[in-house]
Protein backbone atom coordinates (compact mmCIF):
# COMPACT_ATOMS: atom_id res chain seq x y z
CA UNK A 1 0.00 0.00 0.00
CA UNK A 2 1.49 3.16 -1.15
CA UNK A 3 0.82 5.21 2.24
CA UNK A 4 1.90 9.08 1.18
CA UNK A 5 1.33 11.33 4.35
CA UNK A 6 2.29 12.15 8.07
CA UNK A 7 0.03 12.75 10.51
CA UNK A 8 -2.78 15.17 8.86
CA UNK A 9 -6.79 15.98 9.12
CA UNK A 10 -9.57 16.61 6.76
CA UNK A 11 -12.69 18.10 8.63
CA UNK A 12 -15.92 17.74 7.80
CA UNK A 13 -18.78 20.00 9.61
CA UNK A 14 -22.67 19.36 7.83
CA UNK A 15 -26.37 19.09 9.21
CA UNK A 16 -27.97 16.11 9.99
CA UNK A 17 -29.32 16.07 6.39
CA UNK A 18 -29.85 12.80 5.12
CA UNK A 19 -29.03 14.19 1.63
CA UNK A 20 -25.57 15.01 2.12
CA UNK A 21 -24.78 11.42 2.67
CA UNK A 22 -23.90 11.14 -0.66
CA UNK A 23 -21.02 13.98 0.14
CA UNK A 24 -19.99 12.33 3.36
CA UNK A 25 -19.39 9.12 1.36
CA UNK A 26 -17.36 10.85 -1.52
CA UNK A 27 -15.11 12.47 1.13
CA UNK A 28 -14.47 9.01 2.85
CA UNK A 29 -13.85 7.33 0.10
CA UNK A 30 -11.10 9.76 -1.17
CA UNK A 31 -9.55 9.65 1.76
CA UNK A 32 -9.26 5.98 2.31
CA UNK A 33 -8.30 5.80 -1.45
CA UNK A 34 -5.78 8.46 -0.96
CA UNK A 35 -3.95 6.94 1.71
CA UNK A 36 -3.78 3.67 0.47
CA UNK A 37 -6.72 1.36 1.17
CA UNK A 38 -8.18 -1.03 -1.87
CA UNK A 39 -10.80 -0.09 -3.88
CA UNK A 40 -12.55 -2.86 -1.74
CA UNK A 41 -11.60 -1.66 1.94
CA UNK A 42 -12.33 2.22 0.85
CA UNK A 43 -15.85 1.09 0.01
CA UNK A 44 -16.33 -0.75 3.30
CA UNK A 45 -14.98 2.07 5.32
CA UNK A 46 -17.76 4.35 3.53
CA UNK A 47 -20.55 2.13 4.02
CA UNK A 48 -19.11 2.24 8.10
CA UNK A 49 -19.03 5.59 8.10
CA UNK A 50 -22.35 6.11 6.45
CA UNK A 51 -23.98 3.51 8.62
CA UNK A 52 -22.64 5.63 11.59
CA UNK A 53 -24.22 9.01 10.16
CA UNK A 54 -27.11 7.30 9.51
CA UNK A 55 -27.76 6.21 12.77
CA UNK A 56 -26.87 9.74 14.51
CA UNK A 57 -29.36 11.14 12.29
CA UNK A 58 -32.06 8.63 13.57
CA UNK A 59 -31.22 7.75 17.26
CA UNK A 60 -29.06 11.08 18.32
CA UNK A 61 -31.09 13.88 16.39
CA UNK A 62 -34.11 11.71 16.30
CA UNK A 63 -34.95 12.79 12.32
CA UNK A 64 -34.42 16.12 12.82
CA UNK A 65 -32.44 17.06 9.84
CA UNK A 66 -30.48 21.05 10.48
CA UNK A 67 -28.53 19.64 14.05
CA UNK A 68 -25.07 19.59 13.46
CA UNK A 69 -22.33 16.41 12.37
CA UNK A 70 -18.40 17.35 12.81
CA UNK A 71 -16.72 14.38 11.06
CA UNK A 72 -12.98 14.24 11.59
CA UNK A 73 -10.38 12.05 9.05
CA UNK A 74 -7.30 11.65 10.91
CA UNK A 75 -4.67 10.33 8.65
CA UNK A 76 -2.68 8.41 11.14
CA UNK A 77 0.78 6.27 10.89
CA UNK A 78 -0.90 3.01 11.09
CA UNK A 79 -4.68 3.48 10.96
CA UNK A 80 -7.09 5.52 9.41
CA UNK A 81 -9.15 7.22 12.17
CA UNK A 82 -12.88 8.67 11.67
CA UNK A 83 -14.44 10.73 14.40
CA UNK A 84 -18.17 11.38 14.56
CA UNK A 85 -19.03 13.81 17.13
CA UNK A 86 -22.80 14.74 17.61
CA UNK A 87 -24.30 16.83 19.98
CA UNK A 88 -27.95 14.63 20.06
CA UNK A 89 -29.30 12.43 22.72
CA UNK A 90 -26.52 10.14 24.54
CA UNK A 91 -26.97 6.02 24.12
CA UNK A 92 -27.00 3.83 26.62
CA UNK A 93 -23.83 2.07 25.32
CA UNK A 94 -25.79 -1.60 25.84
CA UNK A 95 -28.45 -0.56 23.34
CA UNK A 96 -26.00 0.10 20.70
CA UNK A 97 -25.74 -3.49 18.80
CA UNK A 98 -27.01 -5.04 15.95
CA UNK A 99 -29.14 -8.06 15.75
CA UNK A 100 -28.98 -11.33 15.38
CA UNK A 101 -28.39 -11.69 11.62
CA UNK A 102 -30.67 -14.94 11.73
CA UNK A 103 -33.39 -13.00 12.96
CA UNK A 104 -34.21 -11.41 9.81
CA UNK A 105 -36.11 -8.10 9.98
CA UNK A 106 -36.01 -4.81 8.65
CA UNK A 107 -33.41 -2.97 10.41
CA UNK A 108 -30.72 -3.80 12.89
CA UNK A 109 -27.64 -3.68 10.63
CA UNK A 110 -25.90 -0.81 10.71
CA UNK A 111 -24.32 -1.64 13.56
CA UNK A 112 -23.36 -4.96 12.37
CA UNK A 113 -21.62 -3.29 9.41
CA UNK A 114 -19.67 -0.70 11.39
CA UNK A 115 -18.50 -3.34 13.77
CA UNK A 116 -17.83 -5.54 11.18
CA UNK A 117 -15.76 -3.80 9.10
CA UNK A 118 -14.07 -1.70 11.63
CA UNK A 119 -10.99 -2.43 13.34
CA UNK A 120 -11.70 -0.79 16.83
CA UNK A 121 -15.11 1.04 17.54
CA UNK A 122 -15.44 3.15 20.29
CA UNK A 123 -18.59 5.32 21.42
CA UNK A 124 -16.92 7.67 23.89
CA UNK A 125 -20.02 9.00 25.95
CA UNK A 126 -17.58 11.21 27.69
CA UNK A 127 -18.37 14.92 26.15
CA UNK A 128 -21.09 16.95 28.52
CA UNK A 129 -23.30 17.19 25.18
CA UNK A 130 -24.13 14.40 22.75
CA UNK A 131 -21.09 11.63 21.88
CA UNK A 132 -17.94 11.35 20.02
CA UNK A 133 -17.63 7.74 17.69
CA UNK A 134 -14.30 6.94 16.99
CA UNK A 135 -13.53 4.49 14.33
CA UNK A 136 -10.09 3.16 13.05
CA UNK A 137 -9.07 1.15 10.59
CA UNK A 138 -5.20 0.08 10.44
CA UNK A 139 -3.80 -0.44 7.34
CA UNK A 140 -1.99 -3.65 8.26
CA UNK A 141 -3.91 -5.98 10.14
CA UNK A 142 -2.45 -6.73 13.31
CA UNK A 143 -1.86 -10.15 14.36
CA UNK A 144 -3.78 -11.00 17.22
CA UNK A 145 -7.09 -8.72 16.46
CA UNK A 146 -6.74 -7.03 20.17
CA UNK A 147 -7.78 -3.81 19.13
CA UNK A 148 -11.19 -5.69 17.92
CA UNK A 149 -14.21 -4.89 19.53
CA UNK A 150 -17.52 -5.93 19.77
CA UNK B 1 -32.02 7.45 -6.79
CA UNK B 2 -34.55 7.03 -9.49
CA UNK B 3 -37.14 4.22 -10.07
CA UNK B 4 -37.93 3.25 -13.52
CA UNK B 5 -41.12 1.17 -13.52
CA UNK B 6 -42.71 -1.09 -16.34
CA UNK B 7 -44.79 -4.22 -16.44
CA UNK B 8 -44.66 -7.26 -18.25
CA UNK B 9 -48.13 -8.72 -18.11
CA UNK B 10 -48.70 -9.79 -14.32
CA UNK B 11 -44.76 -8.59 -13.66
CA UNK B 12 -43.82 -5.62 -12.18
CA UNK B 13 -40.40 -4.78 -12.80
CA UNK B 14 -38.76 -1.70 -10.77
CA UNK B 15 -35.44 -0.50 -12.15
CA UNK B 16 -33.55 1.29 -9.55
CA UNK B 17 -30.74 3.76 -10.99
CA UNK B 18 -28.58 5.24 -8.34
CA UNK B 19 -27.74 5.01 -4.38
CA UNK B 20 -30.41 3.33 -1.93
CA UNK B 21 -29.94 5.13 1.33
CA UNK B 22 -31.17 7.07 4.42
CA UNK B 23 -32.05 9.78 1.91
CA UNK B 24 -33.37 8.01 -0.89
CA UNK B 25 -35.01 4.24 0.49
CA UNK B 26 -38.46 6.38 1.82
CA UNK B 27 -39.66 6.62 -2.00
CA UNK B 28 -38.63 2.63 -2.71
CA UNK B 29 -40.51 1.78 0.84
CA UNK B 30 -43.15 3.95 -0.75
CA UNK B 31 -43.70 2.57 -4.14
CA UNK B 32 -43.04 -1.22 -2.76
CA UNK B 33 -45.72 -0.81 -0.30
CA UNK B 34 -48.25 1.26 -3.07
CA UNK B 35 -47.46 -1.90 -5.67
CA UNK B 36 -47.91 -4.63 -2.90
CA UNK B 37 -51.20 -2.78 -1.39
CA UNK B 38 -52.94 -2.26 -4.86
CA UNK B 39 -52.54 -6.17 -5.49
CA UNK B 40 -49.25 -7.02 -7.21
CA UNK B 41 -48.08 -9.86 -6.71
CA UNK B 42 -44.83 -10.74 -8.55
CA UNK B 43 -42.32 -8.10 -8.16
CA UNK B 44 -38.69 -7.75 -9.81
CA UNK B 45 -36.12 -5.25 -8.52
CA UNK B 46 -33.71 -5.34 -11.11
CA UNK B 47 -30.35 -3.79 -9.49
CA UNK B 48 -28.27 -3.20 -12.42
CA UNK B 49 -27.39 0.50 -12.30
CA UNK B 50 -27.89 0.50 -7.86
CA UNK B 51 -24.18 1.95 -7.55
CA UNK B 52 -24.78 1.71 -3.58
CA UNK B 53 -26.85 0.46 -0.91
CA UNK B 54 -26.45 0.82 2.84
CA UNK B 55 -28.76 -0.65 5.48
CA UNK B 56 -31.61 2.15 5.10
CA UNK B 57 -31.51 -0.11 1.86
CA UNK B 58 -31.92 -3.35 3.02
CA UNK B 59 -34.13 -2.86 5.70
CA UNK B 60 -36.20 -1.30 2.92
CA UNK B 61 -35.84 -4.73 1.03
CA UNK B 62 -37.06 -6.80 3.98
CA UNK B 63 -40.06 -4.97 4.75
CA UNK B 64 -41.25 -5.14 1.13
CA UNK B 65 -40.03 -8.90 1.43
CA UNK B 66 -42.12 -9.45 4.28
CA UNK B 67 -45.00 -7.58 3.31
CA UNK B 68 -45.04 -9.19 -0.30
CA UNK B 69 -44.60 -13.02 1.76
CA UNK B 70 -47.84 -11.85 3.73
CA UNK B 71 -49.79 -11.07 0.43
CA UNK B 72 -48.53 -14.75 -0.76
CA UNK B 73 -46.81 -13.01 -3.57
CA UNK B 74 -43.13 -13.39 -4.59
CA UNK B 75 -40.46 -10.81 -4.64
CA UNK B 76 -37.68 -11.23 -6.61
CA UNK B 77 -33.77 -9.29 -7.18
CA UNK B 78 -32.00 -9.32 -10.31
CA UNK B 79 -28.89 -7.30 -11.49
CA UNK B 80 -27.07 -7.29 -7.99
CA UNK B 81 -22.95 -6.27 -8.65
CA UNK B 82 -20.31 -7.50 -7.24
CA UNK B 83 -19.86 -4.78 -4.77
CA UNK B 84 -23.47 -5.10 -3.72
CA UNK B 85 -23.97 -8.32 -3.28
CA UNK B 86 -21.33 -8.87 -0.59
CA UNK B 87 -22.89 -6.64 1.05
CA UNK B 88 -25.99 -9.16 0.79
CA UNK B 89 -23.82 -11.90 1.43
CA UNK B 90 -21.98 -10.12 4.69
CA UNK B 91 -25.49 -9.60 6.31
CA UNK B 92 -26.52 -13.15 5.18
CA UNK B 93 -29.20 -12.06 2.84
CA UNK B 94 -28.29 -13.80 0.05
CA UNK B 95 -30.38 -16.70 1.13
CA UNK B 96 -33.41 -14.64 2.06
CA UNK B 97 -34.09 -12.87 -1.18
CA UNK B 98 -34.19 -14.97 -4.21
CA UNK B 99 -31.67 -13.27 -6.36
CA UNK B 100 -31.22 -13.96 -10.36
CA UNK B 101 -28.28 -12.58 -13.05
CA UNK B 102 -30.36 -10.94 -14.96
CA UNK B 103 -33.83 -9.05 -15.86
CA UNK B 104 -34.39 -12.16 -17.91
CA UNK B 105 -33.57 -15.11 -15.38
CA UNK B 106 -35.61 -12.56 -12.81
CA UNK B 107 -38.72 -12.63 -15.09
CA UNK B 108 -38.76 -16.33 -15.84
CA UNK B 109 -38.22 -16.93 -12.07
CA UNK B 110 -41.91 -14.76 -11.60
CA UNK B 111 -43.61 -16.61 -14.65
CA UNK C 1 -33.88 23.93 -10.52
CA UNK C 2 -34.95 21.76 -7.96
CA UNK C 3 -34.01 23.37 -5.03
CA UNK C 4 -34.68 21.65 -1.91
CA UNK C 5 -32.95 23.22 1.39
CA UNK C 6 -33.09 26.24 3.11
CA UNK C 7 -29.67 28.60 4.08
CA UNK C 8 -27.74 25.76 5.57
CA UNK C 9 -23.57 25.67 5.21
CA UNK C 10 -21.40 22.31 5.19
CA UNK C 11 -17.53 23.21 6.50
CA UNK C 12 -14.59 21.71 4.99
CA UNK C 13 -11.16 21.95 6.47
CA UNK C 14 -7.84 20.81 4.57
CA UNK C 15 -4.14 21.19 4.40
CA UNK C 16 -2.84 22.40 1.64
CA UNK C 17 -1.75 19.62 -0.16
CA UNK C 18 -2.40 18.91 -3.66
CA UNK C 19 -3.51 15.94 -3.02
CA UNK C 20 -6.63 16.70 -1.56
CA UNK C 21 -7.84 18.68 -4.78
CA UNK C 22 -9.89 15.55 -6.32
CA UNK C 23 -11.56 15.10 -2.13
CA UNK C 24 -12.32 19.15 -2.60
CA UNK C 25 -13.89 18.88 -6.37
CA UNK C 26 -15.94 15.74 -5.53
CA UNK C 27 -17.55 18.32 -2.30
CA UNK C 28 -17.48 20.81 -4.53
CA UNK C 29 -19.84 18.79 -7.16
CA UNK C 30 -22.40 16.87 -4.76
CA UNK C 31 -22.95 20.48 -3.02
CA UNK C 32 -23.73 21.98 -6.59
CA UNK C 33 -25.54 18.73 -7.92
CA UNK C 34 -27.43 19.23 -3.92
CA UNK C 35 -28.61 22.79 -4.86
CA UNK C 36 -29.88 22.02 -8.26
CA UNK C 37 -27.21 22.88 -10.70
CA UNK C 38 -27.08 21.12 -13.89
CA UNK C 39 -24.01 18.53 -14.88
CA UNK C 40 -22.25 21.24 -16.62
CA UNK C 41 -22.55 23.98 -14.11
CA UNK C 42 -21.92 21.74 -11.75
CA UNK C 43 -18.66 20.52 -13.15
CA UNK C 44 -17.75 24.51 -14.30
CA UNK C 45 -18.22 25.64 -10.19
CA UNK C 46 -15.92 22.69 -9.35
CA UNK C 47 -13.47 23.80 -11.60
CA UNK C 48 -13.60 27.43 -10.38
CA UNK C 49 -12.97 26.25 -6.39
CA UNK C 50 -9.92 24.00 -7.79
CA UNK C 51 -8.44 26.72 -9.45
CA UNK C 52 -8.83 28.80 -6.25
CA UNK C 53 -7.45 26.25 -3.31
CA UNK C 54 -4.44 25.80 -6.58
CA UNK C 55 -3.78 29.45 -6.20
CA UNK C 56 -4.21 29.81 -2.64
CA UNK C 57 -1.54 27.08 -2.31
CA UNK C 58 1.03 27.98 -4.94
CA UNK C 59 0.69 32.31 -4.20
CA UNK C 60 -0.43 32.40 -0.75
CA UNK C 61 1.26 29.43 0.68
CA UNK C 62 3.74 29.45 -1.81
CA UNK C 63 3.59 26.00 -1.93
CA UNK C 64 4.28 24.59 1.48
CA UNK C 65 1.35 21.35 1.93
CA UNK C 66 1.11 21.74 5.57
CA UNK C 67 -0.98 24.97 6.14
CA UNK C 68 -4.42 25.34 6.88
CA UNK C 69 -7.45 26.02 3.92
CA UNK C 70 -10.90 26.49 5.01
CA UNK C 71 -14.10 25.76 2.61
CA UNK C 72 -17.44 27.26 3.54
CA UNK C 73 -20.22 26.25 1.08
CA UNK C 74 -22.89 28.71 1.92
CA UNK C 75 -26.46 27.05 0.56
CA UNK C 76 -28.41 30.60 0.01
CA UNK C 77 -31.89 30.95 -1.20
CA UNK C 78 -30.39 33.07 -4.60
CA UNK C 79 -26.95 31.81 -4.72
CA UNK C 80 -24.10 28.98 -4.25
CA UNK C 81 -21.60 30.73 -2.50
CA UNK C 82 -17.93 29.30 -1.42
CA UNK C 83 -15.91 30.58 0.97
CA UNK C 84 -11.98 30.32 0.48
CA UNK C 85 -10.00 31.17 3.41
CA UNK C 86 -6.45 30.98 3.73
CA UNK C 87 -4.18 32.19 6.58
CA UNK C 88 -1.07 33.02 4.39
CA UNK C 89 0.71 36.11 2.11
CA UNK C 90 -2.24 38.44 0.89
CA UNK C 91 -1.97 39.11 -2.68
CA UNK C 92 -1.52 43.10 -4.14
CA UNK C 93 -5.27 42.49 -5.47
CA UNK C 94 -3.90 44.36 -8.49
CA UNK C 95 -1.84 41.23 -9.26
CA UNK C 96 -4.92 38.68 -9.02
CA UNK C 97 -5.66 38.93 -12.96
CA UNK C 98 -5.63 36.50 -15.83
CA UNK C 99 -3.45 36.76 -18.81
CA UNK C 100 -4.72 38.40 -22.22
CA UNK C 101 -5.64 35.10 -23.82
CA UNK C 102 -3.53 35.60 -26.73
CA UNK C 103 -0.52 35.73 -25.07
CA UNK C 104 -0.42 31.52 -25.03
CA UNK C 105 2.04 30.87 -22.39
CA UNK C 106 1.94 28.08 -19.49
CA UNK C 107 0.30 29.65 -16.73
CA UNK C 108 -2.21 32.17 -16.29
CA UNK C 109 -5.47 30.69 -16.21
CA UNK C 110 -6.86 29.92 -13.13
CA UNK C 111 -8.05 33.75 -12.23
CA UNK C 112 -9.17 33.69 -15.93
CA UNK C 113 -11.92 30.42 -15.19
CA UNK C 114 -12.90 31.29 -12.00
CA UNK C 115 -14.19 35.02 -13.30
CA UNK C 116 -15.59 33.38 -16.15
CA UNK C 117 -17.84 30.92 -14.21
CA UNK C 118 -18.46 32.71 -11.07
CA UNK C 119 -21.07 35.19 -10.91
CA UNK C 120 -19.56 36.98 -8.24
CA UNK C 121 -15.98 36.63 -7.36
CA UNK C 122 -14.19 39.08 -4.09
CA UNK C 123 -10.88 38.83 -2.32
CA UNK C 124 -11.48 39.87 0.90
CA UNK C 125 -8.30 41.24 2.43
CA UNK C 126 -9.66 42.57 5.72
CA UNK C 127 -8.61 39.24 7.89
CA UNK C 128 -6.05 40.19 10.06
CA UNK C 129 -4.24 37.41 8.62
CA UNK C 130 -4.60 36.18 4.88
CA UNK C 131 -7.44 36.14 2.53
CA UNK C 132 -11.19 35.57 1.93
CA UNK C 133 -11.75 34.90 -1.11
CA UNK C 134 -16.03 34.35 -1.49
CA UNK C 135 -17.43 33.36 -4.88
CA UNK C 136 -21.31 33.48 -5.75
CA UNK C 137 -23.50 31.47 -8.58
CA UNK C 138 -26.29 32.52 -8.84
CA UNK C 139 -29.45 29.84 -9.40
CA UNK C 140 -31.12 31.92 -11.85
CA UNK C 141 -29.18 34.42 -13.96
CA UNK C 142 -30.04 38.22 -13.45
CA UNK C 143 -30.79 39.92 -16.21
CA UNK C 144 -28.83 43.14 -15.80
CA UNK C 145 -25.40 41.23 -15.08
CA UNK C 146 -24.84 44.12 -12.43
CA UNK C 147 -23.30 41.84 -10.15
CA UNK C 148 -20.42 40.73 -12.68
CA UNK C 149 -16.69 41.33 -11.73
CA UNK C 150 -13.74 41.45 -13.39
CA UNK D 1 -3.25 9.89 -12.81
CA UNK D 2 -1.41 7.37 -14.78
CA UNK D 3 0.41 7.75 -18.29
CA UNK D 4 0.51 4.50 -20.58
CA UNK D 5 3.92 5.25 -23.14
CA UNK D 6 3.88 3.76 -26.33
CA UNK D 7 6.16 3.94 -29.26
CA UNK D 8 4.61 2.92 -32.88
CA UNK D 9 7.59 3.97 -35.31
CA UNK D 10 8.71 7.26 -34.24
CA UNK D 11 6.07 8.54 -32.71
CA UNK D 12 5.34 8.55 -28.87
CA UNK D 13 1.90 8.13 -27.95
CA UNK D 14 1.31 9.28 -24.09
CA UNK D 15 -2.20 7.73 -23.08
CA UNK D 16 -2.99 10.19 -20.18
CA UNK D 17 -5.73 8.15 -17.41
CA UNK D 18 -7.45 10.07 -14.63
CA UNK D 19 -6.73 13.53 -13.53
CA UNK D 20 -4.42 16.38 -14.74
CA UNK D 21 -4.45 19.00 -11.49
CA UNK D 22 -1.65 20.34 -10.03
CA UNK D 23 -1.38 17.02 -8.24
CA UNK D 24 -0.81 15.00 -10.87
CA UNK D 25 0.49 17.51 -13.15
CA UNK D 26 4.11 17.42 -12.77
CA UNK D 27 4.55 14.17 -13.74
CA UNK D 28 2.94 14.67 -16.86
CA UNK D 29 5.42 18.06 -17.11
CA UNK D 30 8.65 15.57 -15.77
CA UNK D 31 7.65 12.68 -18.79
CA UNK D 32 6.68 15.57 -21.67
CA UNK D 33 10.82 16.74 -20.73
CA UNK D 34 11.93 14.07 -20.71
CA UNK D 35 10.85 13.19 -24.00
CA UNK D 36 11.76 15.97 -25.61
CA UNK D 37 15.12 16.03 -24.46
CA UNK D 38 15.66 12.57 -25.45
CA UNK D 39 15.16 13.88 -29.09
CA UNK D 40 11.80 12.18 -29.31
CA UNK D 41 9.87 14.82 -32.82
CA UNK D 42 6.61 13.01 -32.77
CA UNK D 43 4.09 13.06 -29.78
CA UNK D 44 0.88 12.22 -29.66
CA UNK D 45 -0.98 13.02 -26.38
CA UNK D 46 -3.81 10.41 -26.07
CA UNK D 47 -6.86 12.39 -23.61
CA UNK D 48 -9.42 9.33 -24.11
CA UNK D 49 -8.98 8.21 -20.47
CA UNK D 50 -8.77 11.79 -19.37
CA UNK D 51 -11.53 12.98 -16.56
CA UNK D 52 -10.66 15.85 -15.77
CA UNK D 53 -8.27 19.03 -16.62
CA UNK D 54 -7.63 22.67 -14.81
CA UNK D 55 -5.05 25.32 -15.41
CA UNK D 56 -2.46 23.63 -14.18
CA UNK D 57 -2.74 20.88 -16.45
CA UNK D 58 -3.45 23.08 -19.45
CA UNK D 59 0.15 25.35 -18.58
CA UNK D 60 1.77 21.68 -18.38
CA UNK D 61 0.44 21.51 -22.32
CA UNK D 62 1.06 24.56 -23.07
CA UNK D 63 4.87 24.12 -22.22
CA UNK D 64 5.34 20.56 -23.94
CA UNK D 65 4.31 22.48 -26.97
CA UNK D 66 6.79 25.35 -26.90
CA UNK D 67 9.74 22.80 -26.11
CA UNK D 68 8.42 21.17 -29.03
CA UNK D 69 8.23 23.76 -31.50
CA UNK D 70 11.86 24.46 -30.34
CA UNK D 71 13.08 21.59 -30.81
CA UNK D 72 11.00 21.35 -34.68
CA UNK D 73 8.59 18.43 -33.29
CA UNK D 74 5.20 18.26 -33.59
CA UNK D 75 3.02 17.67 -30.62
CA UNK D 76 -0.93 16.63 -31.18
CA UNK D 77 -3.30 15.70 -28.99
CA UNK D 78 -6.72 13.03 -29.25
CA UNK D 79 -9.26 11.90 -27.46
CA UNK D 80 -10.87 15.04 -25.62
CA UNK D 81 -14.26 14.25 -24.67
CA UNK D 82 -16.71 17.09 -24.51
CA UNK D 83 -16.17 18.57 -21.11
CA UNK D 84 -12.54 18.26 -21.64
CA UNK D 85 -13.20 20.24 -25.34
CA UNK D 86 -14.78 23.24 -23.56
CA UNK D 87 -12.12 23.91 -21.10
CA UNK D 88 -9.46 24.21 -24.07
CA UNK D 89 -12.11 26.38 -26.03
CA UNK D 90 -13.25 28.41 -23.29
CA UNK D 91 -9.32 29.17 -23.21
CA UNK D 92 -9.33 29.60 -27.21
CA UNK D 93 -6.46 26.91 -27.01
CA UNK D 94 -8.45 24.85 -28.81
CA UNK D 95 -6.85 26.55 -32.12
CA UNK D 96 -3.23 26.23 -30.71
CA UNK D 97 -2.59 22.80 -30.18
CA UNK D 98 -3.62 20.50 -32.82
CA UNK D 99 -6.53 18.68 -31.53
CA UNK D 100 -8.02 15.51 -33.38
CA UNK D 101 -10.93 13.26 -32.99
CA UNK D 102 -9.27 9.08 -32.32
CA UNK D 103 -6.02 7.97 -32.03
CA UNK D 104 -5.93 6.75 -35.07
CA UNK D 105 -6.67 10.36 -36.68
CA UNK D 106 -3.76 11.70 -34.03
CA UNK D 107 -1.18 9.19 -35.71
CA UNK D 108 -2.43 10.11 -39.42
CA UNK D 109 -1.39 13.81 -38.91
CA UNK D 110 2.01 12.89 -37.70
CA UNK D 111 3.04 10.74 -40.34
N1 LIG E 1 -25.78 7.12 17.31
C1 LIG E 1 -26.64 6.40 18.05
N2 LIG E 1 -27.28 6.98 19.07
C2 LIG E 1 -28.14 6.30 19.81
N3 LIG E 1 -28.42 4.99 19.63
C3 LIG E 1 -27.82 4.34 18.65
C4 LIG E 1 -26.90 5.01 17.80
N4 LIG E 1 -26.44 4.11 16.91
C5 LIG E 1 -27.06 2.95 17.18
N5 LIG E 1 -27.89 3.06 18.23
C6 LIG E 1 -28.72 1.98 18.82
O1 LIG E 1 -28.27 0.73 18.25
C7 LIG E 1 -29.34 0.03 17.65
C8 LIG E 1 -28.85 -0.75 16.44
O2 LIG E 1 -28.46 0.17 15.42
P1 LIG E 1 -28.45 -0.34 13.92
O3 LIG E 1 -27.72 -1.64 13.89
O4 LIG E 1 -27.86 0.74 13.10
O5 LIG E 1 -29.94 -0.63 13.52
P2 LIG E 1 -31.19 0.36 13.36
O6 LIG E 1 -30.68 1.76 13.32
O7 LIG E 1 -31.79 -0.08 12.08
O8 LIG E 1 -32.06 0.08 14.55
C9 LIG E 1 -30.36 1.10 17.30
O9 LIG E 1 -31.65 0.60 17.22
C10 LIG E 1 -30.18 2.09 18.45
O10 LIG E 1 -30.91 1.70 19.56
N1 LIG F 1 -4.56 33.24 -3.75
C1 LIG F 1 -3.67 34.09 -4.34
N2 LIG F 1 -2.77 34.72 -3.59
C2 LIG F 1 -1.88 35.54 -4.15
N3 LIG F 1 -1.83 35.82 -5.46
C3 LIG F 1 -2.70 35.24 -6.26
C4 LIG F 1 -3.66 34.34 -5.75
N4 LIG F 1 -4.40 33.91 -6.79
C5 LIG F 1 -3.90 34.50 -7.88
N5 LIG F 1 -2.87 35.31 -7.60
C6 LIG F 1 -2.12 36.13 -8.54
O1 LIG F 1 -2.83 36.15 -9.78
C7 LIG F 1 -2.01 35.70 -10.85
C8 LIG F 1 -2.83 34.96 -11.87
O2 LIG F 1 -3.29 33.74 -11.33
P1 LIG F 1 -3.69 32.56 -12.28
O3 LIG F 1 -4.57 33.10 -13.35
O4 LIG F 1 -4.25 31.46 -11.46
O5 LIG F 1 -2.35 32.09 -12.98
P2 LIG F 1 -1.03 31.40 -12.38
O6 LIG F 1 -1.34 30.92 -11.01
O7 LIG F 1 -0.78 30.30 -13.33
O8 LIG F 1 0.00 32.47 -12.40
C9 LIG F 1 -0.94 34.85 -10.19
O9 LIG F 1 0.23 34.78 -10.95
C10 LIG F 1 -0.75 35.56 -8.85
O10 LIG F 1 0.15 36.63 -8.98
Amino acid sequence: MARCCNSDTIQLCISSNPKYLKLVRSVILQSALIVGFSEKDSRDVTLAVDEAITNIIKHSYMSSYDKKIKINVNFRDEYLELVLRDYGKKADPKTIKSRDLKDVKPGGLGVFFIKKIMDNVCYDMSPKHGTKLILKKYFYKKNCMDNKEG
Amino acid sequence: MQLHINKHDDIVVIEIEGEVDLYHSPSLRKELASQINHGEKKVLLDFEKVKYIDSSGLATLIEGLQKMNKSKGKFVLCGLNSSIYDIFEVARLDGVFIVKNTQKDGLDALK
